[in-house]
């Protein structure tokens, strides 16, 4: 999976769970967490989406790579080789 | 002169609706108009007046007195192929019609499985007014609009008048006009529309905040007429026409509530059993935690149209009674 | 719909016979077309009695009426139609679907209300449908399917084609207003109908003299302004040469007409009245002028039919029902989330 | 007894035209039925000779009871009359009561002949009933059996209580004693009576935080039921005089949405304040070693699919909820200067909403909730506290309430009470953190938790016994 389509799929992930987010305004590496605030309803719902979307499957551990949005593209990438 | 340099185009309700049939005699051989008087006579609303002499007696065809033969007609016609408009001079007529509306029009396609859809569209005047007492002033659109299998329209401005007709010829099942027989002599400027006039949507006709006055047809400009005095008192009313009485468009109905969170049903027909009843429920069932006063329903009183006029306005719903049932509801 | 398995495919009785050269080619075409006057009649009277059975063990249900008896009409007028011609018919059409060439098979599973059914499980006995040919079905509002027949007539007249409709009822629906309004209509607009009136003598519990002020049905229709005459319902040939006529007639342009073919039917009203209202001798009278022992018997007079024979149609009329019963037991029923399918044409999803 | 109707079920037997021993052929009529409509000759569709009457003339049967036998035909074709000596026919079995069939005819059931007529080539000879016999009506369900000790039913008798209605809180769902007496203190408080709200003004009073008890309603046209205008007004606070009803007073302008969150503001403002002017807090707090709980919440997770995956908040909910059970003294109310307990532990949940604004909707029953199912009832009811969609119920009975701002960082909380409940719960962010652990310097996940409660209604050895409670309760994870 190349950079834009990780980074695009992150970004749609986001704004299915937080419809009215802002996504386009954040920075790559803005913690989009605190940004957004997401309380960990959210995030949970997030990472569930975006497993679905990618197929890969992420495990509690992984989570804290994924706070930005340049973090969890490269997780997608190195997961998805 | 318009805005836009072109002479003005007024036009009439009754001339909108002439030009729709034109319209769709011209585009389609397989169209066809049929009804009681609809030729020589130029219809006993004028509103096929000169079809007669510019299409011939084959495809404007004036029928004897006798509603169930041309109406079932009509649906065998459709049934092999052509694309019949019939005209039943007024609802009143229409109910010596109404089995072979029911249990052919609107059944053959269920019973047959699938195979014989009926493309006919049938027009008909309804509602009161004009002294013509009680088997002359029905509201019947209500008993049509229970009948699973057809599609019922109300077009109250001249724009739908002018574009209704066409989407209605292009649907497989059939479809029933209602034209309210006080909108003939409504005139006033015909634009070209935007985009393709729907059948499936109500419109806004006045937005606000205030309070939703829900209506079809007739009852449209008693309506309208209503906004202007509640605006006086600072109640911003917003009048939604239904447009479609089948299906209905719940979803304007119900987002009109969301914002209001008050609504008033205005319906010429009398109230038990009336369309405004079955508007009002789904407002309950879809809307209930966004009502802040319970749903006003302004209807005919339950009496058969009497003729003396000070007795019909008394009976018939007025801007009056629009204005004192949304006081009710805005409290 | 699938025809039945293993019957030898009919040849369309409907197919005028093409023009033959010697005497013996005319006697044998005559033989050939008798044989199929009586298979046709035959498949009608064995499938109804078939459902008498079926209706007494519960298999079928809701209204079921027969019109055994009057198989000759069926038969006979089918014979004047092409297939391109259209068909209107009443509650009593399992003789004029049958008739018309629906599959015994597709008429047996819609009235055990399945997918394979001629209407999709969804009409029964009394809506048999068949677009594909022109069969626009039973109606169950006496007269209803006047007015219907008579559009059809005017669609065809209209796109210049030269069709007949022919249209079903019965006395009863003589006396119904649709029945004069589209009488009249037909004969302003010239349409080619053929109006066939079955009068069976009975309006269900009320016979003829009791519905009628005039009984000669076929006078009354005459001063609608169109041909009309009466012609013995219990004489297949008789009925089709009438038919052809009044056919002929119609293509020619000069408008509709009326037959009126006097019939009786042999069984109640429908499945099980107490056929109260008439006297049991009256109905062993009819009966010794059953349509089919008049077709049989005339054809052993001229040696046409041999008892072989006739056993060997019989055999194969009894094997075609016995597979249409089995079929239509076995045949799937529609799922229940289908139900609003059909209510309109894309009404995939529900329509309010 | 064949169908003879679209709406025959039964029909009388009123006479055989055929008796025993006599030839019958397909269609003859073999014996008169008597139907609600009419009588009905009734034929018969097998070709054979009568062997046995089974229905007596004057007997009424439900459709498909077998009326009588037919034997194959006699091997040589009989002569009409036969000299032999007359066949006797056996008596008919005797009248039957009109219901269902007797246990001798189904004793007598026999295979179902084939509907189809026989072949022209003689069958193997075998009797044939001619319909088919109705099968017999399903025996009648056993009723709901509540599973309670008998002590348990010798309480409830007593204190009126009706077992029924209670959830049992025991394993399997049994009914323990601490249940029955929680409903019967809870079935002796006055039920405080329904205020005449609309549906809008009881959304907006749960969404503003306005007691109804306290408005008073101006209401629309029939009846002074409360409505929107009356919530926005009290939740403004009193400073504004409610215009007289009927008045031609200004009409409300609607707001946008800016200011629908500011009147929030207000209402939470007024609202706390009152909470902090009446309620006396005590507050207390303990650490909770989380290490077995995150433990078996990974352990849960790796198992299961990402959609049935948990959060450690369910596990701290569910343990508040089962405490909040064992020390009913902090689930209910402190109302008229005295404590009410509340009838089940529905656990209130702080809820944020987004662009500010707080709302505590109640998990009815949380404490019996499986930590699956209390996940997807959170996830429901934060959803719909979001868009405005929460019942009026949710919004009102809380009986106890948690609050947990681990996901904003925080680490300990001390929050005030919702009235008029008598406790509010708080869990901060699980973290790191070092300490002894037998005796050697460790890192293990701790939570703080901490309780504010109404010291009218409780005092400190209450609240203790409930922190060590949810501590002991999350020591245990898989008992959650």
């Amino acid at each position: 999976m190349n950079r834009t389509d990780a980074l695009d799929m992150v970004r749609e992930s986001i704004s299915t769970v937080i419809p009215d987010a802002d996504v386009v305004a954040l920075g790559p590496d803005d913690a989009f967490r605190d940004v957004l605030e997401m309380d960990s309803l959210d995030f949970l719902s997030f990472v569930e989406v975006l497993s679905e979307r990618s197929g890969v499957r992420i495990e509690d551990e992984d989570t804290p790579q994924l706070t930005t949005l340049s973090g969890s593209a490269d997780f997608l990438i190195a997961h998805t080789e | 002169m318009g805005a836009d340099g072109t002479a003005e185009a007024k036009t009439t309700y009754r001339e909108a609706m002439r030009e729709a049939l034109r319209e769709a005699l011209r585009a389609d051989d397989r169209v066809f108009l049929m009804g009681e008087d609809v030729g020589r006579y130029g219809g006993c609303f004028g509103v096929s007046l000169g079809l007669l002499e510019e299409f011939g007696p084959e495809r404007v065809r004036d029928t004897p007195l006798s509603e169930s033969a041309f109406v079932g007609a009509g649906i065998g016609a459709a049934l092999a192929g052509m694309r019949p408009i019939v005209e039943i001079m007024t609802v009143n007529f229409s109910l010596l019609a109404l089995d072979q509306i029911l249990n052919n029009a609107a059944t053959l396609l269920h019973m047959s499985g699938g195979q014989l859809p009926v493309p006919l569209v049938i027009r008909m005047t309804t509602g009161a007014g004009r002294q013509l007492a009680a088997q002359h002033s029905h509201s019947l659109e209500g008993w049509y609009a229970h009948i699973p299998g057809i599609r019922v329209l109300a077009p109250a401005t001249l724009e739908d008048a002018r574009h209704m007709l066409a989407p209605a010829l292009a649907d497989p099942d059939p479809v029933l006009i209602f034209e309210h027989g006080s909108l003939y002599n409504v005139s006033g400027e015909l634009l070209p529309p935007t985009d393709p006039v729907g059948l499936d949507h109500a419109a806004i006709r006045r937005p606000g905040t205030d309070i939703s006055l829900i209506t079809y047809g007739g009852s449209l400009p008693k309506a309208l007429a209503a906004v202007e005095e509640l605006a006086a008192e600072g109640i911003s009313a917003e009048v939604i026409d239904l447009r479609t009485l089948r299906p209905l468009d719940d979803a304007a109905i119900a987002a009109s509530v969301a914002r209001t969170h008050r609504a008033v049903v205005i319906d010429e027909a009398w109230r038990t059993g009336s369309l405004a009843a079955e508007v009002s429920a789904r407002i309950a069932e879809e809307s209930f935690y966004d009502l802040d006063a319970p749903v006003e329903r302004v209807c005919s009183a339950e009496v058969p149209m009497p003729y003396a006029r000070r007795l019909e306005e008394a009976a018939l719903p007025q801007t009056a009674d629009i204005v004192a049932a949304a006081h009710r509801a805005v409290g | 719909m699938s025809v039945a398995r293993h019957t030898r495919t009919r040849k369309d009785p409907a197919h005028p016979k093409p023009v033959m050269k010697t005497a013996a080619d005319k006697k044998n075409a005559r033989t050939e077309h008798r044989r199929e006057l009586l298979e046709a009649m035959l498949r009608i009277r064995r499938f109804e009695e078939r459902c008498v059975e079926l209706y007494s063990a519960t298999k079928i249900r809701g209204f079921v009426h027969l019109y055994i008896g009057e198989e000759a009409v069926a038969v006979g007028v089918n014979g004047a139609l092409t297939p391109e011609d259209a068909v209107v018919s009443t509650y009593r059409e399992h003789g004029h679907a049958l008739a018309r060439g629906i599959a015994a098979e597709a008429v047996m599973a819609e009235m055990h209300g399945r997918t394979t059914g001629c209407s999709g499980g969804r009409g029964g006995s009394m809506h048999l449908f068949d677009a594909s040919r022109r069969f626009y079905g039973g109606s169950a509002i006496v007269a209803g399917g006047l007015p219907l027949a008579a559009g059809l007539a005017l669609a065809d007249r209209m796109r210049g084609l030269p069709h007949v409709t022919c249209c079903f009822f019965g006395d009863g629906a003589f006396a119904e207003g649709e029945f004069h309004e589209t009488a009249n209509l037909a004969a302003l607009w010239g349409l080619p109908l053929l109006l066939v009136c079955e009068n069976n003598l009975y309006a269900m519990g009320t016979a003829l003299a009791r519905e009628h002020a005039q009984t000669d049905l076929a006078m009354r229709a005459a001063s609608y302004g169109m041909p009309a005459w009466a012609v013995d319902g219990m004489d297949v040939e008789a009925v089709e040469q009438a038919a052809r006529r009044a056919v002929e007639g119609i293509r020619a342009g000069t408008g509709p007409h009326f037959l009126e073919a006097r019939t009786y039917r042999f069984r109640a009203h429908s499945m099980y009245d107490p056929d109260r209202y008439r006297a049991k001798v009256e109905i062993e009278q009819w009966k010794e002028r059953d349509p089919i022992s008049l077709l049989t018997d005339r054809m052993h007079e001229n040696g046409e039919l041999g008892d072989k024979e006739l056993a060997r149609i019989e055999q194969r009329i009894t094997a075609e029902i016995d597979h249409a019963v089995e079929a239509a037991e076995q045949a799937p029923e529609e799922p229940v989330e289908n139900l609003l399918h059909h209510v309109t044409s894309a009404s995939a999803e529900a329509v309010s | 007894m064949p169908s003879l109707g679209a709406d025959m079920d039964e029909g009388t037997l009123l006479e055989w035209l055929v008796g025993p021993g006599d030839l019958v052929h397909k269609g003859d009529p073999v014996a008169v039925v008597e139907t609600a409509k009419s009588t009905i000759e009734v034929e018969c569709f097998a070709t054979g000779t009568m062997t046995e009457l089974l229905v007596e003339p004057g007997a009424t049967v439900p459709v498909g009871t077998p009326l009588a036998l037919i034997g194959p035909m006699a091997e040589k074709p009989q002569e009409p009359e036969r000299a032999g000596k007359p066949h006797r026919p056996r008596k008919p079995a005797k009248a039957r009561k009109p219901e269902g069939p007797t246990e001798a005819e189904k004793a007598e059931e026999r295979q179902p002949v084939r509907h189809a007529p026989k072949k022209a080539e003689p069958s193997p000879p075998e009797p044939a009933p001619v319909p088919v016999s109705a099968s017999a009506p399903p025996a009648a369900r056993q009723p709901g059996h509540i599973e309670a000790g008998p002590l348990v039913r010798h309480l409830a008798e007593h204190s009126g209580v009706d077992l029924e209605t209670l959830h049992g809180s025991g394993p399997g769902g049994r009914v323990t004693r601490t249940d029955v007496e929680q409903a019967a203190a809870a079935r002796a408080a006055p039920r405080p009576p329904r205020v005449r709200a609309t549906p809008f003004a009881r959304r907006l009073a749960a969404e503003l935080g306005v007691d109804l008890a306290t408005v008073t309603g101006t209401g629309t046209g029939r009846g002074s039921a409360v409505c929107a205008a009356d919530v926005r007004r009290a939740a403004r606070g009193p400073a504004t005089p409610a215009p007289p009803a009927g008045a031609k007073a200004v009409r409300p302008v609607a707001r946008p949405a800016e200011d629908r969150a500011a009147a929030m503001r207000r209402a939470i403002a007024g609202l706390m304040s009152r909470a902090n002017r009446d309620i006396p807090h005590y507050y207390l707090s303990t650490t909770v070693d989380m290490a077995a709980a995150m433990d078996w919440l990974h352990e849960h997770n790796r198992r299961s699919p990402v959609g049935e995956r948990l959060l450690p908040a369910t596990l701290l909910l569910k343990a508040a909820a089962m405490a909040a059970r064992e020390v009913p003294e902090l689930n209910g109310f402190w109302t008229d200067d005295h404590f009410t307990a509340g009838e089940g532990v529905h656990l209130g949940v702080a809820v944020s909403l987004r662009g500010g604004g707080l709302v505590a909707p109640a998990l009815h029953h949380a404490d019996t909730l499986a930590l699956p199912q209390l996940m997807t009832a959170l996830k429901d009811l934060v959803a719909r506290a979001r868009t405005g969609r929460l019942r009026g119920s949710e919004v009102s009975d809380a009986t106890i309430t948690v609050t947990n701002l681990g996901d904003q960082g925080v680490e300990t909380v001390f929050g005030v009470i919702y009235p008029p409940q008598v406790a509010l719960v708080g869990f901060g962010r699980v973290v790191d953190r070092p300490c002894a652990v037998d005796g050697l310097l460790g890192v293990r996940p701790v939570v703080t938790a901490t309780l504010s409660a109404d010291h009218r209604a409780t005092d400190g050895a209450v609240g203790a016994r409930y922190l060590t409670a949810v501590n002991r309760l999350l020591q245990n994870p898989e008992q959650l």
